[in-house]
């Protein structure tokens, strides 16, 4: 049976603000696997967690507006980042399972003409690969496998938790793992893999942000992982450019290289990252991948 | 005799003390037990509160008085497969499953096991020590004989080669047998929840967690390690020791909602076990409510606090760690009365899971036509009034079958008791 | 000492996201599970829900309190009892916003979100470069409804009011 | 010593490693073997195992065994296992006797193997030196009269009653109050179905009325009671007017009460509006509260896991005055408070707290509590609770909440809140405090005149906690609902029931053996003083005609008489001095 394999494609608001570098390997990675993305035309922002904090009705009616824009297309939704997908993921499963909100959401709706149905799926990046393409098709379209590097995998907060969404889903802890190994890496574990990058609190309590990040920091350390490997840009985010902030703040030093696993997985496929990417990595890549570069 | 009979379904202490009072009453019955033995979980526990008596020590007469009261019938190794007519006229069809030795000839010398070159773990021991695959679940077995488990048995005919009272016979076949009772009683007691269910406590991937039923046996003179109390990852005897309560129980995740009813008093009895077996050894008990009501518990855990030294915290911990290399525990918890998120290592962890219907409890009901409770315990036919009914007429339920219905060892012999007393108000006004 | 409120637990289990805090039996997985917690004393899940059931509506609202949750949802996956502390979380902080209570960050983002259509926009040197590298353009397409929608749930009120 | 020569079997048991894995068993066999009259001796893994009793069996047949000793454990558990073992083999039980070598040995001296192992065998000597004494005995047999009295028409008893008519048999049913039903009748519903308690009692107390087999004696007392089991004779008094009736068998219903506070205790009885859960629910129940409170606040365990009895304080049960030991007793109780949990306050608080919310919803429901023991299936009458929003707070139980009054009679709690650490006001209409049940006045009298001991919670004690939970160490008489201690109505019920099926096997029966091992009187030697009588405790001793004769039914073996007797006129059977002194000698004897 052949998949749909075409996908409404959120990027959210961070990626083409400032992880250009995440959303321009999507893009040519991809199609390379048979996945057909089209632009979200006209996309609000998800509504992620700070949203949420303001106003409930306004993250129901502002996620489910993106909901509509999917139904118009007749596609399921891929996202990249996991804020963005939980947050869309959260407002489907719930409207789907109580019709008096989902009236109450449609008659916000209604103001701008538009109705949310529930008739698309919220998918992320991860699910993606590791259920429409699968693990073995990412393995055949390994041609340089990123063998003897150790990672440690950072799936994010928003991609298993609450588990009684994403199990529901059979969506699992360990996809990304899965995925990684099928690059030829080795995903080393450790203590606290279930935890918060920290990334939540910035702009809250940064100084609390930076020590959740510390304690995964040393957690992975801990394990001797080369690198992390991440989905989610936030969690990028805050493991890259934290672990600067960290040895400002706390003068302790990781050097623990971030990549995002779509990098991981171009890299595996044979094409090389371009230099203006290989800098957007506050933490140097270079000398722990020098041979792929 | 007055010519009547009675079906009684589990032979734990509940179904035992339904058919002893039963058959001293007068009638017939036939006890069916689905192991080789009966005894149920009660012969699975070490001591009991709060006369602190070996519990097999008072539990082996009343198993004896079973197989000798020439009115009880004793079916091991037997299930129940069919059931028809009405109270008064029950016809139910047993199956009595192969245990490929003649139990009026074997005599329990135990030879054939000596010599039976196949060692699997014991289920009676909860799997920590091993037995044969001939074997008697445990020492004070009744009936006493052995039983072949035929899943793990090679078929090399030693046993059968060395037994001189002749009593194995690897052709025996299952036997299928009518009876005709005039009640039936349901006793079929309970399953432990698997704690794996909560990954972040780590039972079964961490060797030094066990259950409160595995300790049990590790405390118990005649369990795999002879009464020493030592964890299973070095050997070494733990000198910090921690019970978690709640593990399962009054859990919404998994619909076991309920509290069930023992564990923190089987806690408490067991801190005080451990602290008498290993004095240098200290017991901490997480518990959310302690829950030490019943005869003489309250002023047990006051013993348990102020002469034994027993640590009662308040607190349900988040998650369990094990240090790979000692294989120790850290237990993150937060102490809710002092407001403190703490961590602290233990070498030994005991969890307190919740106790479950048994697997095949809803297969039961279902034979019986007998209806279950939201958490797939028998069904009582009115909680208030009739509370050893099930609802069928002339069908009870006694133990733990029935749910924590404070579910300990007195509550069990009453009701096994009650259920008698019901059982002759049916039978005889007829 | 604090007056109690008496209505404060209700009002917080009334809301779409609160209903957990009435079915906390304060055994404190939330709090020993919560990376938070474990750095700082002042983060507290579970005693924040027992601070919502007596009613110290006066020391959780206006305080910084119900903002240190990562939201990261530990505790929803492990309270034995469903109580979603993590949800009852966002519903605290909603309340909290309309006392006033937001704090800076998150009211910019709320702000540009309105303003623009997302909470996060790109520097010059962004656009630049996503032209250079044939990226598609940032449209401020769908403005004009998301504008319509919070107007029409008064979060543009709230907004403004910052 | 009977006629024939003794000829012993010694069997001395491995009890698995609890005897063996200390004492040097088969060195003990050995050593009996070279003991006087003994014909055989082994070992056995488990002599109480089924191949044990038949290795007794074939031994005695064997062997031509007219003694047989078993060395292992404690005669208490096991001892009718052996003896029985004995009958089958055809020997008379009381020519078998047992040595614990076990809790008096091995679990003593775990560490000592060497001296445990000696003191085994002095133990398995003085065993030998006694039973080359015994005598063979005969047990009397007793008819049994088939008819019940159940004393206390709550629902214990009701359903006690009905439960033996329904089965044929005669019952009275005493009840001290003009109208059946006991505590229930004070309780307005029932947790956790919420059922009005009418609907429980009404059935039950038409169902005793109309039942042939069940005399129902309202506003009657038990006045005296004799007798033993089978043939009790029972002097009852309806306001006066004595009745006696024979009986079979006795359940005692006779329920507990509601503990009342003393005045001032949680300022009860000073302040108005500060009521006990009970009256809580007759003003309830009743409509008195009429207006809607802002908040009521219920503080559980008032009174209860409290203070300290001493469990020495009622050991012993002598017969001096047990009345007034028991009454002082629950005097410094009721100043100290009870020490035990009484069980069912929790959910009669919830039971209370659903009723005021549901008359009342915007009511505030506060309840202190120290644990929630809501067990079983109650866990979800809590849940509930919490959802119709009551609320539940953990307070520092060591500090006693504070409780004024204001100006216009509103009450003030002051508590602390032990999981958010803070100090709590809690301004209220009504402070409803959670009392235990608590023994009454009658349990003790009737507890003296059936010589039923008492437990150190003051309520009526079992046979054995754990394995015979409604038998009373007398036998015939057995405990139902709450005369044992705290139960609810289903926990009622089936004691009720299980006392009744313990009852019935009794009646069914028509007849039973007691133990032989009593007290003989020397009638010539006898000279008529009266201690005897004056000493036991059961009653089994009377003077007539200047001579002490024994009931034997009643003799419990205690033999305080045998001691008290200053002619050494009385001889308990199976002790005699000979055997005793027998045991002694050679208890000083060594090793040889």
């Amino acid at each position: 049976m052949v998949k749909n394999m075409k996908y409404a494609f959120f990027l959210g608001c961070l990626i083409p603000a400032r992880e250009l570098s995440y959303e321009v390997s999507v893009r040519k990675v991809l199609p390379e696997l048979g996945i057909e993305l089209v632009d979200m035309k006209g996309a609000n922002c998800c509504a992620p967690f700070s949203i949420q904090s303001v106003d409930y009705a306004s993250w129901l009616a502002l996620a489910a507006r993106d909901l509509c824009l999917a139904e118009e297309m007749g596609l399921d939704i891929m996202t990249l980042c996991n804020d963005c997908y939980e947050s869309l993921l959260m407002v489907n499963t719930i409207l789907k399972r109580n019709p008096e909100l989902k009236e109450q959401v449609n008659q916000l709706l209604s103001e701008v003409g538009k109705e949310y149905k529930g008739k698309v799926d919220v998918k992320n990046l991860v699910d993606v690969l590791y259920g429409d393409v699968g693990v073995s098709k990412v393995k055949s379209a390994i041609k340089e496998p990123i063998n003897g590097l150790k990672v440690g995998t950072q799936p994010g907060c928003h991609l298993t938790k609450p588990k009684r969404i994403h199990f529901e889903l059979l969506r699992g802890f360990n996809d990304l793992d899965a995925l990684v190994q099928a690059t030829g890496a080795e995903s080393i574990p450790y203590e606290r893999k279930e935890m918060c990058c920290g990334g939540p609190l910035r702009d809250i309590n940064d100084d609390l942000a930076r020590q959740v990040s510390r304690q995964k920091l040393m957690a992975l350390k801990d394990a001797e992982v080369q690198a992390v490997v991440t989905v989610c840009p936030f969690c990028f985010l805050q493991l890259d450019l934290g672990q600067l902030e960290i040895k400002r703040h706390f003068s302790e030093e990781f050097n623990l290289p971030v990549i995002h696993f779509i990098e991981l997985l171009r890299m595996g496929m044979g094409m090389k990252l371009e230099d203006w990417e290989i800098k957007a990595h506050r933490i140097p890549i270079t000398e722990l991948l020098k041979n792929r570069l | 005799m007055n010519g009547k009979a009675v079906l009684v379904v589990g032979g734990g202490i509940s179904g035992i003390q339904a058919s002893l009072d039963l058959a001293s009453r007068g009638y017939k019955v036939y006890l069916v037990e689905k192991s080789p033995s009966i005894g149920g979980r009660m012969a699975q526990l070490d001591k009991t509160f709060p006369t602190m008596d070996c519990s097999m020590c008072i539990l082996a007469p009343k198993m004896i008085d079973c197989s000798h009261h020439h009115n009880v019938q004793l079916l091991t190794y037997s299930e129940v497969k069919g059931v028809k007519g009405s109270p008064g006229n029950f016809v139910v069809t047993v199956l009595r499953k192969p245990k490929f030795v003649d139990e009026t000839k074997c005599t329990g010398c135990g030879i054939c096991a000596d010599h039976c070159p196949i060692e699997v773990p014991n289920e009676f021991d909860e799997k920590l020590g091993m037995r044969k695959a001939i074997y008697m679940p445990f020492p004070q077995a009744v009936p006493r004989a052995m039983t072949v488990d035929k899943e793990n048995c090679i078929e090399c005919g030693l046993c059968q080669k060395m037994c001189q009272a002749g009593a194995v016979d690897l052709k025996q076949q299952p036997q299928e047998t009518e009876l005709n009772v005039g009640a039936i009683i349901v006793s079929i007691g309970f399953d432990l929840f698997d704690p794996a269910q909560i990954p972040t406590y780590g039972y079964g991937r961490y060797k030094n967690v066990l259950t409160a039923l595995e300790l049990e046996r590790l405390l118990c003179a005649s369990g795999p390690t002879g009464g020493h109390l030592i964890r299973p990852s070095d050997g070494k005897i733990p000198r910090k020791i921690a019970f978690i309560q709640c593990v399962g129980s009054r859990d919404r995740r998994f619909g076991t909602t309920y509290c069930s009813s023992i564990c923190c008093k089987y806690s408490v009895k067991d801190a005080v076990l451990i602290r008498e077996h290993e004095p240098n050894t200290t017991v901490s008990i997480f518990y959310i409510d302690l829950r030490a009501f019943g005869k003489g518990f309250q002023e047990f855990v006051n013993r348990a606090k102020s002469e034994y030294g027993v640590r009662f915290i308040r607190s349900s911990p988040g998650e369990i760690m094990e240090d790979p290399a000692t294989k120790n525990l850290t237990i993150w918890y937060e102490d809710t009365v002092a407001g403190r998120i703490e961590n602290a290592a233990f070498d030994l962890v005991v969890l307190c899971p919740a106790l479950v219907p048994r697997t095949d409890a809803k297969e039961l009901a279902k034979v019986l036509g007998a209806g279950v409770d939201d958490y797939g315990f028998f069904q009582a036919s009115n909680i208030l009034t009739n509370p050893v009914d099930t609802t069928v007429p002339g069908i009870f339920a006694c133990g733990y079958c029935l749910g924590p219905k404070t579910g300990d060892i007195p509550d069990s012999i009453m009701q096994g008791s009650a259920t008698a007393a019901r059982v002759a108000e049916v039978l005889e006004r007829e | 000492m604090s007056e109690l409120d008496l209505g404060f637990m209700g009002e917080v289990a009334n809301t779409p996201r609160g209903k957990g805090v009435l079915l906390c039996i304060q055994c404190g997985r939330c709090s020993s599970s919560c990376p938070v917690a474990r750095l700082t004393s002042e983060h507290n899940p579970r005693r924040l829900m027992e601070m919502v059931i007596m009613g110290f509506k006066s020391e959780v609202l206006p305080h910084q309190l119900p903002w240190y949750c990562l939201s990261c949802f530990t505790c929803l996956d492990r309270c034995p009892q469903g109580g979603d502390v993590g949800e009852v979380m966002f519903a605290l902080r909603n309340l909290a916003v309309r006392q006033g209570n937001i704090p800076a960050g998150v009211a910019g983002q709320a702000k540009a979100l309105y303003e623009t259509g997302r909470v996060i926009n790109p520097v010059r040197t962004a656009l630049d470069k996503r032209e250079s590298l044939g990226l598609g353009k940032i449209t401020a397409d769908g403005l004009e409804e998301v504008q319509k929608i919070l107007k029409k749930t008064g979060m543009e009120k709230i907004i403004q009011s910052k | 010593m009977g006629e024939e020569e003794p000829r012993i079997g010694v069997f001395i048991c491995h009890c698995g490693v609890n005897i063996g894995g200390v004492v040097n068993v088969p060195e003990v066999v050995k050593y009996a073997k070279t003991l006087p009259n003994v014909a055989y001796s082994e070992d056995n893994i488990y002599t109480c195992s089924e191949a044990g009793l038949a290795s007794i069996k074939e031994a005695v047949k064997k062997h031509s065994l007219n003694r047989v000793i078993v060395a292992s454990c404690t005669p208490r558990t096991h001892e009718p296992l052996f003896r029985s073992a004995c009958r089958e083999a055809g020997l008379n039980h009381y020519l078998f006797e047992m040595a614990n070598i076990r809790e008096q040995c091995s679990w003593v001296h775990a560490h000592q193997h060497e001296r445990a192992t000696k003191k085994a065998k002095d133990i398995v000597r003085m065993a030998v030196a006694r039973a080359s004494w015994l005598t063979p005995l005969e047990e009397p047999e007793l008819e049994i009269k088939d008819t019940s009295l159940v004393i206390g028409g709550g629902i214990a008893g009701m359903t006690a009653a009905l439960t033996l008519a329904n089965q044929g048999f005669k019952v009275y049913l005493v009840e001290k109050e003009p109208e059946l039903g006991g505590n229930v009748r004070r309780l307005h519903m029932l947790y956790p179905t919420m059922q009005d308690t009418k609907e429980l009692l009404e059935p039950a107390i038409k169902a005793v009325t109309t039942n042939k087999y069940i005399e129902t004696l309202p506003s009657t007392m038990v006045a005296d009671a004799k007798g033993y089991v089978g043939n009790f004779k029972v002097t009852l008094d309806k306001k006066g007017e004595k009745r006696e009736i024979e009986v079979g068998t006795i359940i005692v219903a006779c329920g507990a009460m509601n503990y009342t506070p003393p005045k001032g205790l949680y300022q009860y009885g000073v302040y108005p509006n500060i009521v006990t859960q009970l009256e809580m629910d007759e003003l309830l129940r009743n409509g008195k509260i009429e207006k809607a409170p802002e908040r009521v606040v219920m503080i559980q365990c008032v009174g209860a896991r409290k203070g300290e009895i001493r469990a020495l304080d009622l050991a012993g049960f002598p017969k001096s005055d047990t009345a007034r030991l028991l009454a002082k007793i629950l005097k410094a109780k009721k100043e100290e408070g009870w020490p035990y949990c009484s069980k069912i306050c929790c959910m009669n608080a919830i039971k209370n707290a659903i009723l005021v919310k549901d008359r009342f919803p915007e009511t505030d429901v506060t309840i202190l509590y120290g644990d929630v023991r809501v067990y079983k299936e109650y866990e979800d009458f809590y849940s509930m609770a919490r959802e119709k929003q009551v609320k539940f707070v953990k307070h520092i139980e060591e500090v006693t909440p504070e409780i004024t009054q204001g100006p216009e009679g509103k009450l003030t709690v002051m508590a602390y809140d032990a999981l958010s650490g803070r100090e709590m006001r809690l301004p209220c209409d009504w402070v409803v405090l959670s009392t235990p049940m608590i023994p009454h006045k009658e349990e003790v009298i009737l507890a003296r005149m059936l010589k039923i001991p008492i437990s150190s919670d003051g309520f009526l004690m079992e046979a054995h906690v754990k394995l015979r939970p409604v038998d009373t160490q007398m036998d015939g008489i057995f405990l139902a609902g709450v005369a044992s201690g705290p139960k609810d109505v289903p926990e009622s019920i089936i004691s009720a029931k299980a006392a009744a099926a313990r009852a019935a096997i009794l009646m069914a029966n028509k007849k039973m053996r007691t133990e032989a091992l009593t007290s003989v009187v020397d009638e010539e030697q006898c000279i008529g003083c009266g201690l005897c009588e004056e000493i036991c405790s059961y009653g089994a001793h009377y003077l007539e005609e200047g001579k002490s004769h024994t009931i034997a039914a009643l003799c419990r073996g205690c033999g305080a008489c045998a001691a008290e007797c200053p002619r050494r006129a009385i001889t308990m059977q199976h002790f005699t001095d000979e055997q005793v002194l027998a045991q002694i000698k050679a208890g000083l004897t060594e090793e040889a």
